[in-house]
């Protein structure tokens, strides 16, 4: 580590910030108590207000939102610690195997490591259930239910979200919105990292206005990744919740209807014990959907089915389904509350070539929820 | 940072369309009816690369002096990883009755 | 009391053996050492070995072959107790669908040999009792319809005759329970939306069996399952 | 009968309201009602059905004294009656709190002191017709074939009675059926007035012992931090002074005083465990005991083990760690002091929210394990909501200790300490973090799901939609195995650096040491099933995971056969700490060997769920350890006050604490192989040998509840200790031991820094070294690091 700036063990700076890095890392903080009290007043809450699926007391959402607000202000804390950070402070690693690796990054690959074990958790709940629960499809064809009785079966999104363009739509353009913003934040990377000499042949301004000049693109490209993520949470709400109004020409393609449906709107819910969707109806397109060579057909054929719309208790298949992508969105979630703060922090200059590599590694966070990304659309969208 | 460049270009622009155009090749081919086996194939084919080059390029585990060494370590949890995914993922409960005939003794001799 | 299965009663003997031979080893050995490499706290007579002082590692006091030696030789142990842990498999998970296994097939099957096959009943869990259903076996081989105070809860009373195989079906209606049949040394968890199974080999321990009566044992519930588990309890009654 | 209190009535009352909540699903016997207990009868439908009326006739309002009054009881409503020959309509079961219950006639029999019908199946064909009248002959009369039946009852001399009926209206098919309903009524009926009732003396409510017991260690907590505030600066004993010092603690990311904050925590939670053990000896003491409720005896037993493995154990072992990791490989602090503090202090608030269901009296009551279906069916406790979302908090806190500890022993070892030059407890600690955070998100996304499932309703674990409960046993014990190595690593740590040291020799095979760990670390992934032999896992796991645990032992037994061997041609010292690490090699051995008895299948599924269990893991919990950490105190409390420990205090302590530990745990294999079961509130021995408990289990009983209170209270010798030589304590010089590593070079206490930050420890190596080519392996890693004059770092 560097042996220029020792701790100062004599510097008792405030703990509520902000902090002098040139004597170390910070040696008092409020914010960790602060933050945790902050996390048991939500998860409190969110106990109360939520009861077995029901809503019990909304009361208590008052709750949540203090909670909220007790882990903002912890976070403020932080942050207003962490705002002058320029990069004096920069221990690295000695010996074996990380030796002259900065710790923070190593700090960050470990944590890496644990969210690559929680999404193998969420993958394996996946297959568990895929594999183990009858597919919707596969019951609906082996003409196994009747309708008014509800079957216990697996109905992956994918079956749902991939059958129309139009619900596909929102999922495909996060996919690419999570492309660009992995792009734009290598972008800032690159901006904040560049010497004053080379950025200012780069860009052909004056070596006294690359501070101001780069403090600008830097924000900017923060901010657009800011933005990106912002845009695919709120694609991700109107896919789940929203829906959202198709434009004139294209609703003749989507069947007619003058919106894109949210999963909530077509029943795909985690208390859909008793789903219905008309690819689960044999009089849908006049029965043209069943496969010939499926058990239904045969059945229907020889009489000895109905036939009709089955019901499905579709809950373990929508809960693997809102829950892995929810975890995916709070990750989304996560790294947008750190962007703003880097954001903000990029506009008042706060990133040059010293501390660049905050930059990068704030980046391996987003890259790494990019990368799940990439597993989750195939899986959960796609197939 | 990246201290090279692709085909004379800057990495990360290079990367960035190809991850485009990949997943692009990704959404098209589910839209395309080709059957469960041909689309599986497709999109694990296309997630590999994708994941490889998010990984080497954006995060820096190809090119930088300490790429090996972090790739390492981002690949020290796989051994984990296989085991969760073959013991949670992949068994299915059964009656203590359903024991396949390889594992019951006599079996062997 | 006797306890549990022959598989069990071999198998705890010798683990009773081998549990001993090497706890007695190990506290023997412990003993001696700690006992005669010592010495009184100030004295400065000891002769400092390995070279310890602050912030210098300290010499290495190894000896690869002996430490080969406890790797392998425990490790022998270890297979060996495997080998006689793998055989009593069948025992307790016995496939009732092969003929070759020592419990036959089930006796209502055309193609099962009269004197080695099993009889097939449910169990059904719920908080907090037992339901048994003995299917078409007659009272002789099976009887349910009996129930028995037992410390002040009524409980249900499963009449099973010696010497016989039962495969009980398990399944719970509810959460997770266990029936422990306490002198066969069996269990297996009914899970709630699983069918699971296990085999029940009555014995006796007397030689008449209880005579008329028969002879009454215990079946608990050894699987959390709420507020009364601990009452959750059955009476097997098994005799001639 | 025993006599009820007030009290008793008001707890029956309630729990009989918890009992309408969460009746059972369950058939409609042909026998009508059975299997009632004196929280009611449990053996009707899902819920109470409004459209079936009981009733209780020729009932007094006010009773006198010692009278017979024959009551009538009826019910209307329900499915009664619609079989074609009408038999099999309902049942019913009376309990009163006071009072004798006799029958009238043969329709009602007494079970217990509960009346109930008597009734007799005769339909064994289950066609709902008698077998006797298909035989021709003449109906029986059946108790179960009425809808009203006459009970006499005899009044007490005083007080006031209670009464609880429960009825069933049954479709008369003998068979259970969706439409078979059930309800229940209560009423109260007042005593005669005349002359002043005794009060009777009314026992304490367990609970309320406990929550008090719970403030008043809080309390004390808070005048011991009062009273070393004082005894620092007696001149200084006021606001403005203890304003600085206080928030120093609430704010400090030093790791020296995390460390005490982890300790602080620590004991606390282990006396708060502690107390709830020693409620669940007395309840278990003597057969048929009813001192705790099962309701309360169930949680009671959920928070002793949440608190003693999550709350307790851990944080001690993290204390150490806090507080040594830095110290002993030279580093000036942890790599990520704030996100330290923060690992920290997620743990009280996680406590707090996982015990607030023991204040309002509705704590877990899932046991640690928390199996699915029960921790999201209704009939577990509110408060399971709390203890997960507490649990994880504590996830988290895990997840960001793994961070720090992790990085920090990776890449800040002072010079000259390669990976095989670290202490040992620096690399049980390694293992131990990297196991953790390794297995801890696999628990962690277990709990948010089973929190989302009790909060917004998702299915993850609801059986009718699905729902996997092997999913949640799989998760929890993914991480759960690895956990309990977790929590015994560091206490090998601790026993490898105190036997040596006492022995004054370095500890025997060094690098086999370690690769033993290493070893256990990563076999400890793939054992995890053996927790699940009679669960309805997959049969081919079973058989596999049966097969990589018994390779435990082999790393295991290498790690007890180097600690033998450290002694040899030694110079042992008897201290505290040695006497509590022989202490650890005798008891854990004991753990350890009868830990082979579970992988052996046929014995497992009799030994599975038993007291044999419990005896196995307590000899490793505490055995292990809690001898561990004790070893640990004895051996590093100078260090980190400055001050010696009294030795006499000690020795007391060792002896009175390792017999009454063995008192408490060594019966208890016996009490499991003879049938006693885990998690049960209460067992029983009558006259009837074969359908109980054997009668020699009652004396095992009372001597292991003795035990326990002598155990439970020889610990607070060592807080007295801890207290005494905080505040008259010999100094103590910096290697009162003769240890070797870095943690004795600096004064006791150390300063802060630890190390002259100008002047960093250099390790040095007793052994020559010999200059060889580095293997093929070698070269290979060193390929892959950094250039060592890379002074610029990364780019």
């Amino acid at each position: 580590m560097s042996d220029d700036h020792d701790h100062d063990y004599d510097h008792h700076p405030s703990p509520w910030g902000p902090h002098d890095w040139s004597h170390g890392a910070p040696h008092n903080s409020f914010a960790p108590l602060v933050m945790s009290i902050g996390i048991g007043i939500f998860l409190y809450a969110l106990a109360s207000v939520f009861v077995g699926g029901e809503v019990a007391n909304l009361g208590a959402l008052s709750g949540v939102m203090l909670g909220i607000i007790v882990i903002t202000i912890g976070l403020l804390i932080w942050w207003r610690q962490d705002m002058s950070f320029d990069g004096t402070y920069e221990p690295k690693a000695t010996g074996a195997p990380f030796r002259n690796i900065d710790l923070r990054k190593i700090a960050m690959w470990v944590f890496l490591m644990s969210e690559m074990m929680v999404f193998t958790s969420l993958f394996s709940t996946y297959i568990r259930y895929r594999l183990g629960i009858p597919n919707c499809e596969e019951v609906f064809l082996s003409g196994e239910w009747i309708e008014g009785t509800s079957v216990v079966c697996f109905e992956p999104a994918a079956h749902l979200i991939a059958s129309s363009w139009f619900h596909l739509a929102p999922g495909a353009a996060n996919t690419f919105a999570l492309i660009i913003s992995s792009f734009t934040i290598v972008l800032a990377l690159k901006t904040a990292k560049m010497s004053n000499k080379k950025y200012a042949d780069r860009y052909e301004v004056e070596l006294s206005d690359v501070h101001s000049h780069r403090s600008r693109k830097v924000a900017m490209f923060l901010g657009s990744t800011l933005f990106l993520a912002t845009l695919f949470l709120t694609l991700k709400m109107i896919e789940w919740f929203v829906g959202f109004p198709t434009p004139g020409p294209l609703t003749e393609l989507n069947h007619g209807h003058s919106e894109i449906a949210s999963l909530y709107s077509e029943g795909y819910t985690i208390h859909a014990s008793a789903y219905q969707h008309h690819a689960y109806d044999t009089a849908y397109h006049g029965g043209h959907e069943i496969p010939h060579d499926s058990a239904l057909y045969s059945m229907m054929q020889a009489g000895t089915h109905p036939g009709g719309i089955m019901m499905a208790d579709i809950r373990v298949g929508a809960s693997t389904f809102f829950v892995t992508t929810g975890t995916h969105g709070m990750h989304v979630l996560g790294g947008m509350i750190g962007l703003s703060y880097m954001t903000f922090k990029g506009l008042r200059g706060g990133y040059g070539p010293s501390n660049a590599v905050s930059i990068e590694y704030f980046g391996l966070y987003w890259h790494f929820v990019d990368l799940v990304w990439v597993l989750v659309f195939p899986f959960f969208y796609l197939f | 940072m990246a201290h090279y460049t692709i085909l004379g270009k800057d990495p990360y622009w290079m990367n960035f369309w190809g991850l485009m155009i990949l997943t692009a090749i990704e959404v098209g081919a589910v839209g395309v009816e080709l059957g469960d086996t041909i689309t599986m194939s497709i999109l694990i084919g296309i997630a590999i690369p994708k994941f490889i080059m998010i990984a080497a390029i954006f995060m820096h585990l190809y090119g930088d002096a300490d790429s090996k060494i972090l790739t390492m370590t981002a690949l020290f949890p796989a051994f984990f990883i296989i085991v969760m995914v073959f013991f949670i993922g992949l068994t299915s409960p059964g009656a203590a009755t359903e024991l396949p005939a390889w594992c019951r003794p006599g079996y062997w001799t | 009391m006797g306890i549990a299965s022959a598989a069990f009663e071999s198998l705890w003997n010798e683990y009773v053996l081998w549990s001993a031979l090497v706890g007695g080893f190990t506290f023997i050995w412990m003993a001696h050492h700690s006992l005669t490499y010592r010495s009184k706290d100030g004295d400065d007579d000891w002769v400092d070995v390995d070279g310890i002082e602050v912030g210098v590692f300290p010499k290495h006091n190894d000896n690869i072959t002996l430490e080969l030696a406890w790797t392998i030789i425990p490790f022998i142990l270890i297979v060996y107790l495997t080998w006689i842990s793998w055989g009593p498999i069948n025992d307790v998970w016995a496939d009732p669908s092969d003929p070759a296994s020592q419990y036959g097939l089930d006796c209502t099957d055309p193609a099962a040999d009269s004197n080695k096959c099993h009889h097939v009943i449910d169990i059904t869990a719920q908080q907090w009792f037992w339901s048994f259903d003995c299917g078409e076996l007659g009272p002789s081989l099976c009887d349910s319809s009996q129930y028995q105070d037992l410390n002040g809860t009524t409980v249900p009373v499963l009449s099973l005759k010696e010497g016989e195989f039962y495969l009980a079906n398990l399944t719970s209606l509810d959460v997770t329970h266990a029936p422990w049949f306490v002198e066969f040394g069996v269990k297996e968890d009914a899970v709630p939306g699983l069918d699971t199974q296990v085999w029940i080999i009555p014995t006796c321990e007397q030689a008449d069996c209880g005579g008329e009566e028969g002879e009454s044992t215990l079946l608990l519930c050894t699987e959390y399952c709420g507020d009364d588990h601990a009452y959750m309890a059955a009476i097997v009654n098994v005799h001639k | 009968m025993k006599q009820n209190s007030l009290a008793r009535i008001l707890v029956l009352l309630i729990v009989l309201g918890l009992a309408l909540s969460v009746a059972p699903q369950a058939d409609s016997l042909p026998n009508g009602i059975i299997g009632q207990s004196e929280k009611g009868c449990t053996c009707h439908g899902a819920v109470p059905d409004a459209g079936v009326t009981p009733s209780i006739e020729g009932l007094p309002t006010t009773f006198n004294a010692s009278t017979t009054y024959t009551l009538t009881i009826s019910f209307s409503g329900g499915p009664s009656g619609q079989a074609a020959e009408p038999h099999n309509l309902g049942g019913f079961n009376l309990a009163t709190s006071s009072g004798i219950l006799e029958a009238v006639d043969d329709t009602v029999k007494i079970e217990g002191d509960q009346a109930t019908h008597n009734g007799i199946d005769d339909d064994l064909d289950g066609n709902g017709l008698q077998d006797a009248i298909e035989a021709g002959g003449e109906a029986i009369i059946s108790g179960n074939d009425y809808t009203s039946w006459l009970v006499n009852w005899t009044s007490p001399s005083s007080g006031s009675s209670t009464f609880t009926l429960a009825v069933n209206s049954v479709n008369g098919d003998g068979k259970a059926s969706a439409d078979d309903a059930w309800n229940l009524m209560s009423v109260t009926v007042a005593g005669p007035s005349t002359g002043a009732a005794v009060e009777e003396l009314q026992s304490a409510d367990p609970f309320v012992v406990l929550v008090t017991l719970i403030f008043v260690s809080g309390i004390l907590l808070a005048a011991v931090i009062l009273y070393t505030f004082y005894r620092v600066s007696p001149d200084g004993f006021n606001w403005e002074s203890f304003a600085p010092w206080i928030t120093e603690w609430l704010t400090s990311t030093d790791h020296k005083k995390v460390g005490t904050l982890y300790f602080l925590a620590g004991f606390f939670f282990l006396g708060v465990g502690g107390i709830m053990a020693m409620l669940i000896r007395i309840q278990l003491a003597v057969p048929g005991n009813d001192f705790l409720t099962q309701d309360q005896y169930n949680q009671f037993f959920t928070m002793h083990g949440t608190t003693m493995i999550f709350l307790a154990a851990m944080p001690l072992i993290n204390g150490f760690a806090n507080w040594l990791i830095p110290l002993q490989i030279g580093a000036h602090d942890l790599a990520l002091p704030r996100i330290n503090a923060m690992s920290f202090w997620l743990q009280p608030v996680g406590a707090i929210l996982i015990f607030t269901g023991v204040f309002s009296g509705q704590a877990a009551d899932t046991g640690w394990t928390g199996y699915a279906p029960y921790i999201v069916s209704e009939t577990a406790h509110s408060g399971t909501t709390m203890w997960v979302a507490g649990q994880i908090m504590l996830v988290a806190s895990s997840t960001l200790t793994g961070i720090n500890f992790l990085t920090t022993i990776c890449s800040m070892r002072a010079p000259g300490m390669g990976w095989m030059q670290m202490p040992l407890f620096t690399w049980s600690i390694f293992v131990a973090n990297l196991m953790l955070f390794i297995s801890i998100p696999a628990w962690g996304v277990g709990l948010i799901q089973v929190y989302l499932d009790r909060t917004i309703g998702t299915a993850f674990y609801h059986v009718a939609s699905g729902g996997d409960p092997l999913l949640w046993s799989h998760l929890f014990w993914y991480f759960g195995h690895p956990e309990v190595y977790v929590v015994i690593l560091p206490a090998f740590g601790v026993i490898s650096e105190v036997l040596s040291t006492s022995a004054r020799r370095s500890v025997f095979g060094y690098r086999s040491m370690v690769y033993a760990m290493a070893g256990i670390g990563i076999v400890a992934f793939i054992v995890y099933g053996h927790h699940m032999f009679t669960s309805g896992m997959s049969p081919t796991l079973r058989f596999v995971t049966m097969l990589s645990t018994m390779l435990v032992a082999v790393p295991t037994g290498i790690k007890i056969f180097n600690w033998l061997k450290t002694m040899h041609k030694g110079s042992l010292v008897y201290r505290t700490h040695t006497l509590w690490a022989l202490g650890f090699l005798v008891t854990f051995t004991l753990g350890g060997i009868s830990g082979m008895f579970f992988p052996s299948l046929a014995m497992d599924t009799h030994l599975h769920e038993t007291y044999f269990v419990v005896a196995h893991f307590h000899y490793v919990f505490v055995g292990g350890t809690v001898f561990g950490m004790f070893a640990a105190v004895y051996y590093w409390f100078p260090k980190m006050s400055g001050r010696m420990m009294d030795e006499k205090w000690g020795l007391l302590h060792f002896l009175t604490a390792f017999v009454s530990y063995n008192g408490i745990f060594w019966p208890m294999h016996k009490l499991g192989v003879l049938g006693m079961a885990r998690r049960h509130h209460t067992w029983f021995i009558t006259t009837d040998d074969y359908t109980n408990i054997p009668a020699e289990m009652a004396s095992w009983n009372m001597f292991i509840t003795v035990s326990a209170f002598i155990f439970f209270f020889s610990n607070f010798i060592l807080v007295g200790n801890m207290v005494k030589t905080i505040v008259s304590g010999e100094k103590a010089p910096a290697d009162p031991w003769g240890g070797w590593s870095f943690e004795w070079m600096t004064s006791s206490p150390p300063p802060t820094p630890s190390f002259d930050p100008h002047n960093p420890p250099v390790l040095h190596d007793a052994n020559e070294h010999v200059a060889t080519e580095p293997t093929i392996f070698g070269q290979w890693f060193e390929s892959l690091m950094m250039p060592e004059d890379e002074t610029e770092g990364i780019h």
